[in-house]
């Protein structure tokens, strides 16, 4: 994909390997925010489409598959960070990795709390 | 020049500008206008990175903040799903992806708002950053419609909570299984998870709406059209984060169950 | 520099001749707007410590007060209900308003951007934002004692604190909301600055381990504190509408606010004491004249404690009902978190080793914490074993052994790096015995407090009692005693600190011929705290380049 | 001088009372203690070695001694030491603790249950036999007693040091422990969770009694109804019986000879119905309903006291057939009570 590219720095760094907090700085074209808009509709009609067809234990699956996918374009492309620096993509990583830590670790309490005590 | 922070730099580097103490006092205390760049940063790049890190960091707070409504929803949804199905099945999906759409859009507009504002084009911006606001109140008076059917049908949690809709549904004119008394009461804790996480984004959204009036009328002075990007792209952060939420609100709350078992 | 081998490394400018740099941060403005409106971080620091002094003599005086009621079995002082609200202010000041802000909204404010080498926090504004908020959190605090208290326990225990209660709840439930806020931004301010704000040459290994705690305990505030948010949001909503969430009768589970409760204030424990750790390190490394034994191990130590900090929240809960499944795998992580710490203590105990060590103030008060909060660890290892928990939690056990962590650690911790930090703040020094003496009566006075607390504990006496069982007594005298010292102890810092701020002799750039950027500036620094932006060229706690640059007196005295 | 008096006092006060551990008055302490002197020890330890070094250092290497100091980096075999070391330790006390909790927290098979229902600010124990008592616990020597408890308000938590046990008591669900008291006496019963006001007035006295005494003490301090008895009244008074009737007609299912047994429900999943199923059926019936019938059974949340529901289980856990109930259907419409009501004290009712 093509898009202006506005260089701050001289050091062409797009991995930035040697400085991973700093990424240089790139314009998402109106083309790509209308394909992503497009897309998010798209899924959208779709959710509630599959949620009207009874697919038992599919339903909520595919219900937040479908909202993580539009999560992860939405913070790909129209919060920039697919081109944003490494450090923050790890900032967002942790932010979802706790709240799965919270989910997950207090869900095991009340999911075994059925066994009883063995 | 960046490489004030590269892990790497040796060399010395004198500051800019060092004002003498009372600019530099006055340079902190008056607003982030133009010339944008605040003294006590080397340089503007390591402003602006600055600036949305820290943005990225409170959207992470915000995470965890609904974080904790999603966690008790989910917990409730298993315990009582019967109640959970029931009551969902009361939204209005409708209203509910209309809403989505529209606050997909408003998201669409402000993504463009942050492009005008890069290429530096002053109108375009302050006519998205308008369309965006407008779609947000749409938004909210959808809601608030919403909000208000569920008044009259007392399905505000608290006193003069009534289940008998899910008790009697056909009474309702609602082909639905009848709930449980038992079960039934139950409703209402999904209806407060609703309120609840509905109300939170809501007011996420107004508090955004406020700040789009001002941004709009600072975009309109001109501020953000000679590459002062960094209020609009960072408020734009903000704003994609509520509607990410609700991208996961709405299959939550709406579409639990829309296919009754026979 | 003394040259002379005495038992001090202080070596202070000739008096006759010395005086305050003419331009520096708290003479740079005048009037009392200047201060209100500043967003400088060193004033907002000022701001903090006044701040948190205040509320903390205002929870101690509560501390009294309860122990004082304990000084007899009968319940003769007070009325039960006001010696719960006694008891719930003491925990909600002493922790939302001291404990979570002393150290990084105080020191850490102060220091961070000096010791990375950078003129001020990523966002001055916000940090100034934050202040308000905490003094937003403080008054409403106050307004929830005036009004006529809150007696929930600071713990918010629900269905107690949401359908069984008719005091303030929801006012100390906003104050703490707000106060919170404060904490996030503060944390995220310190983040930010940390990672954007390093000066040429400042890498992550190069910078003081201070720094190193502030960044985990800044991961902790603004990971976890949302978290007590919306818990404390749920609680206020349903005391507002009665909407059953957390209430059993309408299918709500009580036990869903205790996690997510203590999913943020275990690691609030943390966030408590890193910072305290940071000085420690700081302080151990200037009086030994040495880099920290294991620097590495010291700074991965910090961030392993924020990372297990989150995994062990349910070591709370154990005899609450959850499962025993997860109670086993809480209990191996509690065990677990426990390592980093050790790992600390003995790091700083071999920095030791070899220096060339002297005793001013600030480290007899480190050789408090590393004694003190040895013991509160360790007893934490009672509580994360699951069946000595069962006997011991909820007693004064307890009480005696986050007591020993808070106050031995924490308060320690804070007491000696105001010392050690006062002369670069001030730029006066603070009367050397009656500091020594009030750090020996801290000590003894605080084991006489709480060591009396664990055998009280171990017998079984519960904790947040009014009234206890005659046989109590003598124990409980002894800690009421203890008090009184700890009391005294605490009282003499305020006031000869108090007096040095015009009396004090003047401390020049770096009275304790310390290593850290800070020490080489100005003392008290200048509004942009240094001339030109400095370059790191060494490594941390690196004595030897300290002594060839005052060979070479190159110093920048602005 | 005026102070003297005080101080003797005093220091009589510390010579009766100057004991550091609790009687050891019940099966599980000597484990317990036993855990607790480990802990202590390691604490005592650390902290020894920990001083010793600050010390030694301290004297060593103080700047008249040493006036340079010498550049250490640090060293990885000492951080290897010092990390593995501590967490063998602190392994040992988990998987130690770990053990002890199941032992505290498991009851044997052959424990006897009395039901405690803690509320502001009391608590009250329920003996099978029907005896009642406030803030009092009279249970027998050498007999495993498990306690079912629950609470009517916020969270309790009953504590009986001198038996190192404790379990919170919480709202809406029951919680169980046990122990097995080894010698007689009275022994403190605490309430430890912060529970309002009076908290420090929720206290009460375990009275450990010879078998033989114990037997007396139920017979004088009868009721005159075991709990059986009382929830069979409930039973027949709330129409449980219209349905629960073991008859053909029935529109609920049989209870008779149903505690202990594997129930199939609508959804297909199994469950072991025991105390705390009894009770949530009652109060939340479509949450589980047994295969076979109809949701229509309705909610008894907020019409009876956790001690009528406690009544109830107990009935419906000895409720070998439904002759009794078929009976309380009878003399319902003739207003009085069942007939023949054996003997209290005795958990059994209605013969076949």
């Amino acid at each position: 994909m093509a898009h202006e590219t506005i260089h701050t720095d001289g050091t062409q760094d797009p991995m930035n390997v040697t400085n991973p907090e700093h990424a240089q700085r790139h314009i998402v074209t109106p083309l790509q925010y209308t394909y992503v808009f497009g897309t998010l509709l798209l899924f959208t009609g779709i959710t509630i489409g599959v949620a009207y067809i009874d697919l038992k234990w599919a339903n909520p699956v595919i219900a937040l598959g479908i909202a993580c996918f539009q999560a992860t374009i939405g913070i790909l492309f129209f919060m920039h960070v697919a081109y944003q620096s490494r450090l923050i993509k790890i900032t967002i990583g942790v932010g979802f990795f706790l709240f799965l830590v919270l989910v997950t670790m207090t869900m095991g309490d009340y999911v075994s709390r059925a066994w009883g005590m063995w | 020049m960046d490489n004030a922070l590269a892990s790497t730099g040796l060399t010395t580097q004198p500051a800019p500008d060092p004002h003498p103490h009372e600019t530099a006092v006055h340079a902190e205390h008056e607003h982030v206008a133009l010339p944008q760049h605040r003294h006590h940063f080397e340089t503007e790049e390591q402003q602006r990175e600055a600036g949305s890190f820290g943005m990225w960091l409170f959207l992470v707070t915000e995470i965890m903040f609904f974080g904790g409504m999603f966690f008790a929803y989910l917990l409730y949804r298993n315990w009582y799903y019967p109640a959970f199905a029931a009551a969902s099945s009361q939204l209005s999906v409708p209203l509910g992806g209309t809403n989505t759409a529209i606050l997909i859009t408003s998201g669409f507009c402000m993504a463009l708002g942050v492009w005008a504002a890069e290429v530096r084009r002053r109108k375009m911006l302050v006519v998205t950053l308008i369309l965006t606001t407008l779609f947000g109140l749409a938004f909210l008076g959808i809601k608030y419609d919403e909000y208000h059917e569920k008044y009259e049908l007392h399905h505000i949690p608290g006193n003069n909570f009534n289940v008998s809709q899910f008790v009697n549904p056909a009474a309702y004119g609602i082909k639905e299984e009848p709930l449980a008394p038992d079960m039934a009461q139950k409703t209402q804790i999904f209806f407060f998870l609703y309120f609840a996480m509905t109300g939170m984004h809501a007011v996420h959204l107004i508090i955004g709406i406020g700040l789009l009036f001002w941004l709009t009328w600072r975009a309109h002075r001109g501020d953000f059209s000679s590459g002062y990007v960094a209020p609009i792209e960072n408020f734009g952060l903000y704003w994609h984060f509520i509607d990410i939420v609700w991208l996961f609100l709405f299959p939550l709350l709406y579409l639990i169950n829309r296919h009754p078992l026979h | 520099m003394s040259a002379a081998i005495g038992n001090t490394i202080v070596s202070l400018p000739d008096q006759s001749t010395a005086q305050i740099p003419r331009h520096n941060y708290i003479n740079n403005e005048h009037g009392l707007l200047s201060w209100l409106l500043t967003s400088d971080h060193k004033r907002i620091a000022i701001l903090y410590l006044i701040s948190i002094t205040f509320f903390f003599f205002i929870g101690g005086a509560f501390a009294g007060l309860i122990r004082l009621e304990l000084l007899t079995p009968q319940p003769d002082l007070v009325s039960s209900d006001t010696y719960n609200k006694f008891f719930t202010m003491h925990g909600i000041i002493m922790i939302f308003l001291f404990l979570v802000p002393s150290v990084p909204a105080t020191l850490g404010n102060f220091l961070i951007p000096i010791m990375l080498g950078a003129k001020d926090l990523a966002f001055p504004k916000i940090n100034l934002l934050s202040w308000y908020l905490y003094m937003i959190g403080g008054t409403l605090t106050l307004t929830a004692l005036v009004l006529g208290g809150v007696d929930t326990g600071w713990t918010f225990t629900t269905p107690l604190s949401t359908h069984y209660l008719n005091t303030h709840v929801i006012t100390a439930a906003t104050a703490i909301f707000v106060a919170g806020f404060s904490s996030i931004f503060t944390g995220l301010n310190f983040i930010v600055t940390i990672h954007r704000m390093r000066c040429p040459g400042m890498t992550w290994f190069r910078m003081p381990l201070f720094v190193w705690a502030h960044y985990a305990a800044s991961l902790l505030m603004v990971l976890g504190t949302p978290v007590l948010a919306i818990a404390l949001t749920l609680v206020a909503l349903e005391r507002l509408f009665g909407i059953g969430v957390f209430d059993p009768t309408k299918g709500g589970d009580p036990l869903l606010f205790q996690h997510l409760f203590w999913f943020y204030s275990h690691p609030a424990v943390y966030i408590m004491i890193l910072p305290g750790m940071g000085v420690i390190s700081e302080v151990i490394s200037t009086f030994s004249r040495k880099r920290i034994f294991g620097y590495t191990a010291v700074a991965f130590s910090s961030v392993a404690i924020a990372l297990f900090g989150f995994f062990v929240w349910e070591h709370h809960m154990f005899i609450m009902g959850v499962s025993s499944y997860s109670a086993l795998v809480f209990s191996l992580l509690t065990m677990l978190v426990a390592v980093p710490s050790a790992i600390k203590i003995f790091n700083w105990t071999f920095t030791l080793q070899k220096g060339s060590i002297t005793f001013e103030t600030p480290m007899l008060y480190a050789f408090g914490f590393m004694g003190l909060f040895t013991i509160g660890g360790l007893t934490g290892i009672f509580l994360g074993s699951l069946g000595m928990d069962i006997h011991l939690t909820e007693t004064y056990f307890i009480v005696a052994h986050f007591h020993f962590v808070m106050v031995g650690g924490m308060l320690m911790a804070f007491l000696a790096g105001i010392h050690f930090w006062w002369p670069k703040m001030t730029g006066r020094m603070y009367p050397e015995s009656l500091s020594k003496l009030a750090a020996v009566t801290t000590f003894i006075g605080f084991n006489l407090t709480f060591l009396p607390q664990f055998i009280l504990g171990y017998l079984g006496m519960p904790r947040r009692y009014h009234a206890y069982p005659p046989e109590f007594q003598v124990l409980n005298v002894l800690s009421t005693a203890g008090a009184t010292v700890l009391g005294f102890g605490y009282m003499l810092p305020m006031l000869y600190l108090a007096w040095s701020l015009k009396y004090g002799a003047i401390a020049g750039n770096n009275p304790w011929q310390a290593t850290g950027l800070e020490w080489q500036i100005q003392s008290p620094p200048l509004m942009e705290n240094f001339i030109e932006t400095p370059v790191m060229d060494h490594e941390a706690y690196d004595y030897e380049w300290l002594a060839n640059k005052t060979r070479n007196e190159v110093t920048t005295v602005g | 001088m005026g102070l003297s008096p005080v101080l003797w006092q005093f220091l009589v006060k510390w010579l009766h009372s100057s004991s550091l551990f609790p009687t050891e008055a019940s099966g599980i302490s000597p484990y317990v203690d036993a855990l607790y002197f480990f802990l202590v020890a390691m604490t005592v330890f650390g902290t020894a070695l920990v001083a010793a070094l600050l010390l030694a250092f301290s004297i060593r290497y103080r700047r008249e001694k040493s006036p340079v100091a010498t550049h250490v980096e640090g060293s990885t075999l000492l951080e290897a030491t010092w990390t593995i070391i501590p967490l063998a330790i602190f392994l040992v006390a988990f998987v130690w603790g770990a053990l002890l909790y199941f032992r505290i927290y498991n009851p044997p098979a052959n424990a006897m249950n009395i039901y405690v229902v803690g509320k502001q600010w009391m608590w009250k124990a329920e003996h099978p036999g029907g005896q009642h008592e406030i803030n009092a616990l009279h249970v027998p020597m050498g007999q495993p007693v498990q306690l079912t408890m629950i609470s009517q308000d916020v969270f309790h938590s009953l504590s009986i040091p001198d038996f190192r046990i404790k379990r919170e008591v919480i709202p809406g669900r029951y919680s169980t422990v046990w122990f097995e008291a080894t010698q007689p006496g009275t022994y403190h019963l605490f309430c430890t969770q912060y529970c309002g006001t009076q908290h420090s007035g929720m206290v009460g006295e375990v009275t450990v009694l010879t078998p033989e005494d114990y037997e007396k003490w139920l017979q004088q301090s009868t009721s005159g109804m075991s709990l059986a008895q009382n929830g069979e009244r409930l039973f027949s008074s709330m129409g449980c019986n219209s349905c629960h009737n073991g008859t053909a007609a029935a529109r609920g299912p049989s209870l008779a000879g149903v505690y202990g047994s594997k129930l199939t429900l609508t959804d297909g999943s199994q469950i072991l119905v025991d105390d705390a199923y009894l009770r949530d059926t009652i109060l939340n019936p479509s949450k589980h309903v047994t295969a076979g019938f109809a949701p229509i059974m309705p909610t008894y949340q907020g019409q009876m006291s956790e001690d009528g529901l406690i009544d109830l289980v107990e009935f419906i856990k000895n409720m070998q057939s439904n002759y009794r109930v078929q009976q309380t259907l009878v003399t319902a419409e003739s207003g009085e009570a069942a007939p023949t009501t054996p003997p209290p004290g005795t958990t059994e009712t209605g013969k076949p």
